[in-house]
């Protein structure tokens, strides 16, 4: 079972907090959207995504992998369960 | 796959933008998308012309999605199945019920 | 499964949450409602009237009595000092809560 | 003594209930009221049937309060100025600036 | 100088920040509204007040001196300076 | 004095709170922008066409030319490790930042 986290909120909490919690039993993994891609989150063991557009919006590189809107929906695809926070 | 979307924000937020360019993308891998918009989102559906979001949720309809909203958030807002952009479904949270069992991948937005 | 995460009556993301998880079960779907972190204080008893609110207490008592689950965090509310909630609504610890959230298919944070 | 409101959010927020309340207690003790509505508040003066705010913002206007609106908050929402309620002000952030120097407490609600 | 802080939402962190940095240098109220009625907040040496509306609507009685909107715009009228957070 | 506090684009509050600062100088007055907290992000360079967000460089090189205050609280940068901010924004510890909000005579938090 792989899910993906979509975190929306650099104030998100929750979000995360399941994240981490379920990295214990299977794989995990975060795609940054809109103002999240301003933090610098890292989750130990979670591959972390942001958006392409959202990252140049802002004008921030951060250390997550840049990923479009066509490879956005690819890892939704790729992962069994999705959840937007 | 089917895509399932929910809206709840108007145009105060980055949601509808988010969305739009998720489920273009979703159609142009051909995945199925269907989306319910309740809240202060149905606001963006009203047919009128500075509705910077007409053209696209008409593209949306054209390419086969489909588009339903929520009566009961319409009526307060003074936004009548009249005033919709035609195509558009002037539904209820049964519609929503539907699409949330019919996708695959639900994403929420608002 | 619905997520309900923020104080209710200040804004209406509660109220419309528990809208949302009644209109799930037309389809006939099980759903399961979530009160965590703020969203606690709607699983008390209000009286949203005085302040011309959204009701809490009808669509509460519809999903009890279809047989919903309707589950509060007992850590967010004993951060908050919530002391006890409606007729219907279950408490369990946090870590359960969050294992449930993890086992359901869709989530619909609110 | 002299009161301003600033209301920035729509019927999804108290603060159209709580602002009101507050216009109208401060009325009552013969002070005067203006208010600058921009944002999703642009919403709540259109004059539609089912404005449950209309015979409030009516009343205040009765009284002497003036309301006005923020017109590039009202353009991309498809609030144009023939569907505001008679005697609102469609009006600019110059139209706020006056009512922010007028005021002797201005109150920020959105 | 008087100073009337209104709090509307029980996570506020900015209000409460600057009501409580100038309680040091003169008297400073609060007065509680919407869902800032649930916290049970205090603040050393600073008058708390509620709309008892709220607080009714939300079924707490608090700590909180109980005012209605009458009240709450005395006190407005009372403070020579009034926020809204 | 307009306190900006949110992450800009997402939503377009911080966007609309400069829209009001530039406002305010209509009437003759003075303001003063206050980047706090997640505003601080606001003051730095952005390039909100890529997700068609509303434009915050003009404002605040208007704001600029017309010699009125911009602060960006130092506090608030380091915690989120930002580093700099756009030309025109001044750099203030938060102690002083807050001392500038207390002797403001309105206060406008967005």
């Amino acid at each position: 079972m792989k899910s993906l986290h979509v975190i929306r909120d650099p104030n998100e909490r929750l979000g995360l907090e399941i994240a981490s919690r379920e990295s214990g039993q299977g794989r995990v993994s975060l795609l940054l959207i809109q103002d999240a891609v301003l933090t610098r989150l890292t989750l130990d063991g979670l591959a972390v995504y942001a958006l392409a557009d959202d990252l140049e919006a802002r004008g921030v590189k951060g250390h997550a992998r840049s990923v479009d809107y066509d490879e956005a929906v690819r890892l939704m695809v790729d992962h069994d369960k999705v959840v937007v926070w | 796959m089917r895509f399932g979307f929910l809206l709840t924000s108007g145009c105060e937020s980055q949601d509808v933008y988010t969305v739009t360019k998720l489920a273009r993308a979703a159609l142009g891998q051909g995945h199925e998308v269907k989306m319910f918009i309740m809240g202060n989102g149905v606001h963006l559906l009203v047919d009128h012309p500075k509705n910077a979001w007409a053209e696209g949720w008409k593209a949306f309809l054209a390419d086969g999605a489909e588009i339903a909203c929520c009566g009961s958030s319409c009526e307060p807002r003074g936004v009548v199945r009249e005033c919709l952009l035609p195509g558009v479904l002037f539904g209820s949270q049964y519609d929503h019920a539907e699409i949330v069992s019919w996708s695959d991948r639900y994403l929420v937005f608002g | 499964m619905i997520l309900i995460r923020r104080a209710p009556i200040g804004s209406e993301r509660a109220a419309e949450a528990l809208r949302v998880a009644v209109g799930q079960t037309l389809a006939s779907q099980r759903v399961a409602v979530i009160f965590i972190d703020d969203g606690v204080w709607a699983a008390t008893a209000l009286n949203p009237k005085a302040v011309q609110g959204g009701d809490f207490a009808k669509p509460i008592q519809t999903l009890t009595m279809l047989e919903q689950r309707l589950i509060a965090d007992a850590d967010s509310m004993a951060q908050r000092e919530v002391r006890g909630v409606v007729s219907g609504v279950e408490v369990r610890p946090r870590g359960e809560v969050l294992d449930l959230v993890h086992g359901a298919d869709v989530v619909i944070p609110y």
